[in-house]
């Protein structure tokens, strides 16, 4: 994780907060966008734009808008122009781009209480588009079906904090990852859990069906430790929260991305 | 009373069986027209099974059945019943009527709906045509005051004249009755009673299984005693209620009485 | 969550209303006559039509509804995968209609079953010998009294239709379970989602308000 | 998905099932009583305690169930917070059997009371004159009758109920849906949820195949 | 016939309304030991109230009620009617058995458990007892082999005896019946009517509400009259067939004929 010492900034600068991230990361993670295996060329020119982005200073506003500073580590050597499948051609022909994603994902993709989807991904997302010339489609799916969404072509890229792993590099086209991302751990101000070791014997809450069962996986010794031997899965980020609050377990594993913005905004579990 | 001796009615050689057993063992059975003819017999003796077959509500195994000069089954080429053609078979059922045991009026239909909903339906007369016909039947039948009542507002003894009213409505050339009182309150019986003998009076041609041996003697022309899906005995009915020829009649008139 | 919020979180659910209502009539509209047919084929006398009606009754009864969506959704295009052709998908909203449709015909058709059993023989018979034809029997005579016996029955499915098409968002149907849960994890605050549960009872309410002076307007009769 | 991966999936199903099949029985342990007395509060004749029962009758059948299962869950705490107290929190499980337990008592005691209305007055009277004391009467003479009245409308919530026990997931409680739906997201295939569907549909075929074979022994009386 | 006078049944005075509408209006009635009574009457004249406010199924309004020695219900200082304590009712309970019009049996139950049911349970015999009288219960019904059959599958005959063979399984010391042939068929009604001749012949003491004259003359002792709630005529059932001195009781009489 990166160790630039926002977290401690972020928990402790209010007055009223109730949650902590511990330091000490569960895993490491990086957000890349999932495109169909065979989209090669179209993955390939959003990582193009992606750069030119990042080389015209747009990537890093749009960076201080959503994290107040630069954050994203797009590698450009990393990336190729090889592809020759003609998967950009028929995008463009449509004119239309649709990104699918959960929408309840902040802050990188989330319906705002005006019912408008915003967030980091979909402000890049957005400048790619017009940099393309096609329209940006959003399109809310339900998670647990993403991979039937991407597959049955009913929309062109998963763009929602994706995390890239080798299962995924191998079902889907990933792009270059963009943004680091870790799996932290979450508990209440005043906890006595300060390192990932305290976690032995103790109730780890997760959101279900998502990433942070895979890392969770990736580190067997801290899995055996927990009661009962694993996590409790509940049905989103915020029950297991409120979870959390209440009383129901000791801690929560989840994105750093979206801890933070769960610990810094002022209305979290109200 | 026999004074029309064109034959309405027909049935020959009827057989019917229900799943092997043989319930209608070669009835043959003759109305005249103006005629009322009643049918006793004990229980199961398949009184309401002829009624059935003679108003196509169960199809015979074998026998022939003619309304005047309407053939509706007769004997096909392989030995079995054959029915005539639909449209053959819809004008017959315009001739006859059946007034059943337990009513069956249609329970979400006022009295005057119950009335004339086949005449509109079936005959295709006009609402008014129907309404009009549908208000003489009820003032025969003492119930015009009831014709927006519905038929669980009314007492057994109503409900069977509104259902015979119904079956009126469709001015058929002979009605049947399948046990028009044996639902009924004795006190209610009279009523129905009373009107089937007005009906008779006016020629009306009817056939009736009845257990009501006083009506049986004092209207009908004819009654015929049926035991075990055959006709064991038939003639004036006063002969046959004085002096049954046969012990079967007898034992039966006995347990009646 | 500030009142404003819950302010715009009402005014955005009863815009999302609009599409679960959609839901529901769409709903109603197709699966209520779809529902009598099935029912009039699972009565059939003939095996090789009863058996079909009886495994789809079964499969739609017996798996939940959220499968049924995502395999309505998706069967188009994994049939495409394995034929190797492209064979266009759904949109979501008619995929969300056509699952909840052939899910609640099945349960329809099991209620009309139930309610065209339940009126007598006799009723059948008077109107034959009245010289009523099949379908002026069945229309005039039998539905009128097959819709008072089964409206508790109906009542019931309404009102879980009402919160069924909650499941809709599944397929990404944007109504208000799913606008609750964005809402859920925008303010990280559970209270939207009893915003919802409180539309739902609404509509409940009035469903069964609905149902109970139907059921009055029908009680002139027994 | 590999096979391996498959036969995998399934073996933890069958240990997912014991969880599934603890809720649906341990419901129908508490529910099926539990509605029983609602049943009888509910047709009270004083309307003191009609009143509040009617109203629980609404907001069980009115809201959806996740919603209900996520209210119980966190009542204690949320109370404890408004009232400055510690209220102890239920642990996952019982909550959910709790939650299952209210909302199905409430299906479950409309379908009683139906039953029950259905006995007719004769059957009381004839155990009166004979001298028979109330709860002989219920308990010999109407609630066997009552019994086979319900079954169809029984069946149905049990079938439901087997379905409904996938929520549980919602508070944590790891059943054959929350499995299928991890398995889905590790494994990019839609393919687990389907494989629970099956579940299911097995678990529903037992429930149908039970109460179809009661129903015939309960044929022996009209 | 009149034997014995002991006085079975007093009943005084009887007043009972439904919704404001007077239906009993001052019934007084004695029933003595071994004398049996038929209670006739039109239809609505509170026949099967008065028969229901004696066997408890309602509480009168005002009145007394009393069972030999015991009171059932007497007049309060208030001047309504007040009911003695649950322990003496229960005890008058077992003074009379009620057969219903459409039986009421069990349908749960096999013919056997429809008769032991209550005297097992209320009158705690075992199991054996109850089913030895049971079955001689049943032979005097006719019905020996019917022990495990259920009533779906008897006949209404055979059902209403099942019903009269579960009122005496409680050796009450008198009987109701409320018209306890007019569901059955008519060839039906001979078997009940002939249950209970056999039953007045042992001397059980026997209310009837009948609409059957013809057994009303044969084995009542006394006929009673009821009309609008009143007694209106009683005495010797052969008199009051034959020669009914109110307009009223012959106008019925005329009907029911
Ligand atoms: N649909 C049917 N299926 C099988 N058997 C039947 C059917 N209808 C009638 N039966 C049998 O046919 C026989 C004659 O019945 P039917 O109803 O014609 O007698 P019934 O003379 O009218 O008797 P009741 O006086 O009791 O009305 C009986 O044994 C009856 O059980
Ligand atoms: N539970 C009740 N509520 C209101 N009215 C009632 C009730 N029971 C009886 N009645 C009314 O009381 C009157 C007498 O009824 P009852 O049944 O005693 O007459 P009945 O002489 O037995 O007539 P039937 O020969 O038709 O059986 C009728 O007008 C009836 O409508
Ligand atoms: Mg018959
Ligand atoms: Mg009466």
């Amino acid at each position: 994780a990166k160790k630039d010492g926002k977290d401690d900034t972020a928990t402790t600068s209010k007055s009223d907060a109730t949650y902590v991230i511990l330091e000490e990361a569960l895993a490491e993670e990086e957000y890349s966008v999932g495109f169909r295996k065979d989209d090669v060329a179209l993955c390939q020119a959003f990582e193009k734009t992606l750069a030119e982005m990042k080389d015209d200073g747009k990537f890093a506003k749009i960076d201080k808008k959503w994290f107040g500073e630069e954050v994203n580590i797009l590698d450009k050597t990393k990336i190729k122009a090889d592809a020759t499948d003609g998967s950009l051609e028929k995008v463009k022909t449509a004119g239309k781009f649709v990104l699918g994603l959960d929408a309840s994902f902040p802050p990188m993709g989330f319906t705002d209480n005006d019912d408008t989807i915003v967030g980091y991904d979909i402000d890049l997302a957005r400048e790619v588009c017009k940099r393309l010339g096609v329209e940006l489609v959003l399109q809310a799916i339900d998670w647990t079906a993403n991979d039937q969404e991407l597959k049955s072509g009913n929309i062109d890229c998963i763009w929602n904090g994706f995390t890239t792993n080798p299962k995924r590099q191998a079902a889907l086209c990933m792009s270059t990852p963009y943004l680091e991302n870790s799996q932290v751990v979450v508990t209440l101000a005043g906890s006595n859990i300060k390192t990932l070791a305290d976690l032995a014997g103790k109730t780890l809450t997760i959101q279900g069906a998502s990433t942070a069962g895979d890392a969770l996986d990736s580190k067997p010794d801290v899995k055996s430790g927990l009661k009962g031997g694993a996590a409790i899965e509940v049905d989103d980020n915020v029950l297991a929260m409120f979870d959390l609050k209440a009383g129901g377990s000791d801690a929560v594993l989840m994105d750093k991305v979206v801890a933070e913005y769960y610990v810094t905004n002022p209305n979290a579990g109200k | 009373m026999e004074n029309n001796h064109e034959k309405l009615l027909v049935m020959q050689d009827i057989y019917k069986a229900f799943d092997g057993t043989a319930v209608l063992k070669g009835i043959s059975l003759e109305v005249n027209c103006g005629e009322v003819v009643a049918i006793i017999g004990p229980s199961g003796s398949g009184k309401s099974t002829l009624l059935r077959c003679a108003t196509m509500l169960e199809t015979v195994d074998a026998g022939t059945i003619r309304y005047l000069d309407k053939t509706m089954v007769t004997i096909g080429a392989d030995g079995k019943a054959k029915y005539s053609d639909k449209k053959q078979l819809k004008e017959i059922r315009l001739c006859f009527g059946l007034v059943f045991q337990n009513f069956n009026l249609f329970p979400h239909f006022s009295v005057m709906q119950n009335i004339t909903e086949a005449p509109i339906r079936v005959l295709g007369q006009s609402k008014q045509d129907a309404e009009a016909n549908a208000r003489n039947l009820l003032a025969k039948m003492g119930l015009s005051e009831k014709e927006d009542a519905y038929p669980c507002q009314l007492s057994g003894g109503q409900q069977q004249r509104i259902s015979i009213a119904r079956a009126l409505a469709l001015n058929p050339k002979i009605l049947f009755f399948d046990e028009p009182t044996s639902a009924l309150d004795p006190e209610l019986i009279g009523e129905i009673l009373k009107v089937i003998r007005d009906l008779a009076a006016e020629k009306m041609t009817m056939v009736v299984v009845t257990h009501e041996m006083t009506f049986a003697r004092d209207v009908a022309d004819r009654v015929i005693f049926m035991d075990e899906g055959v006709i064991v005995e038939q003639g004036v009915a006063a002969d046959i209620i004085k002096n049954p020829q046969s012990e079967r009649t007898r034992a039966f008139l006995r347990r009646v009485e | 969550m500030s009142l404003e919020t819950i302010y715009k979180l009402v005014t955005n659910m009863l815009s999302a209303s609009a599409v679960t209502l959609e839901v529901f009539f769409l709903t109603l509209l197709f699966s209520l006559p779809l529902g009598l047919l099935v029912a009039s084929l699972r009565m059939s006398k003939y095996k090789i039509i009863q058996l079909p009606i009886r495994f789809y009754l079964l499969i739609m009864r017996g798996t939940p509804l959220i499968l049924q969506l995502i395999f309505i959704y998706f069967l188009p295009s994994q049939l495409g995968d394995k034929l190797s052709v492209t064979i266009p998908m759904l949109p979501r909203f008619g995929a969300a209609i056509l699952a909840f449709t052939l899910n609640y015909a099945a349960y329809f058709a099991e209620i009309y079953r139930g309610g065209i059993q339940a009126v007598p023989t006799g009723q059948h018979e008077a109107a034959a010998v009245l010289g009523l034809s099949k379908v002026q029997t069945f229309f005039r005579v039998v539905l009128p009294q097959v819709i008072k016996n089964i409206l508790p029955a109906m009542g019931n499915e309404f009102m879980t239709l009402v919160k069924d098409t909650a499941l809709a968002q599944t397929i990404g149907v944007m109504e208000i379970f799913r606008l609750a849960k964005s809402s859920t994890s925008t303010n990280s605050s559970i209270l939207p989602m009893f915003v919802a549960g409180l539309f739902y009872l609404i509509m409940n309410s009035v469903v069964s308000k609905g149902f109970s002076s139907l059921g009055k307007r029908l009680d002139y009769y027994k």
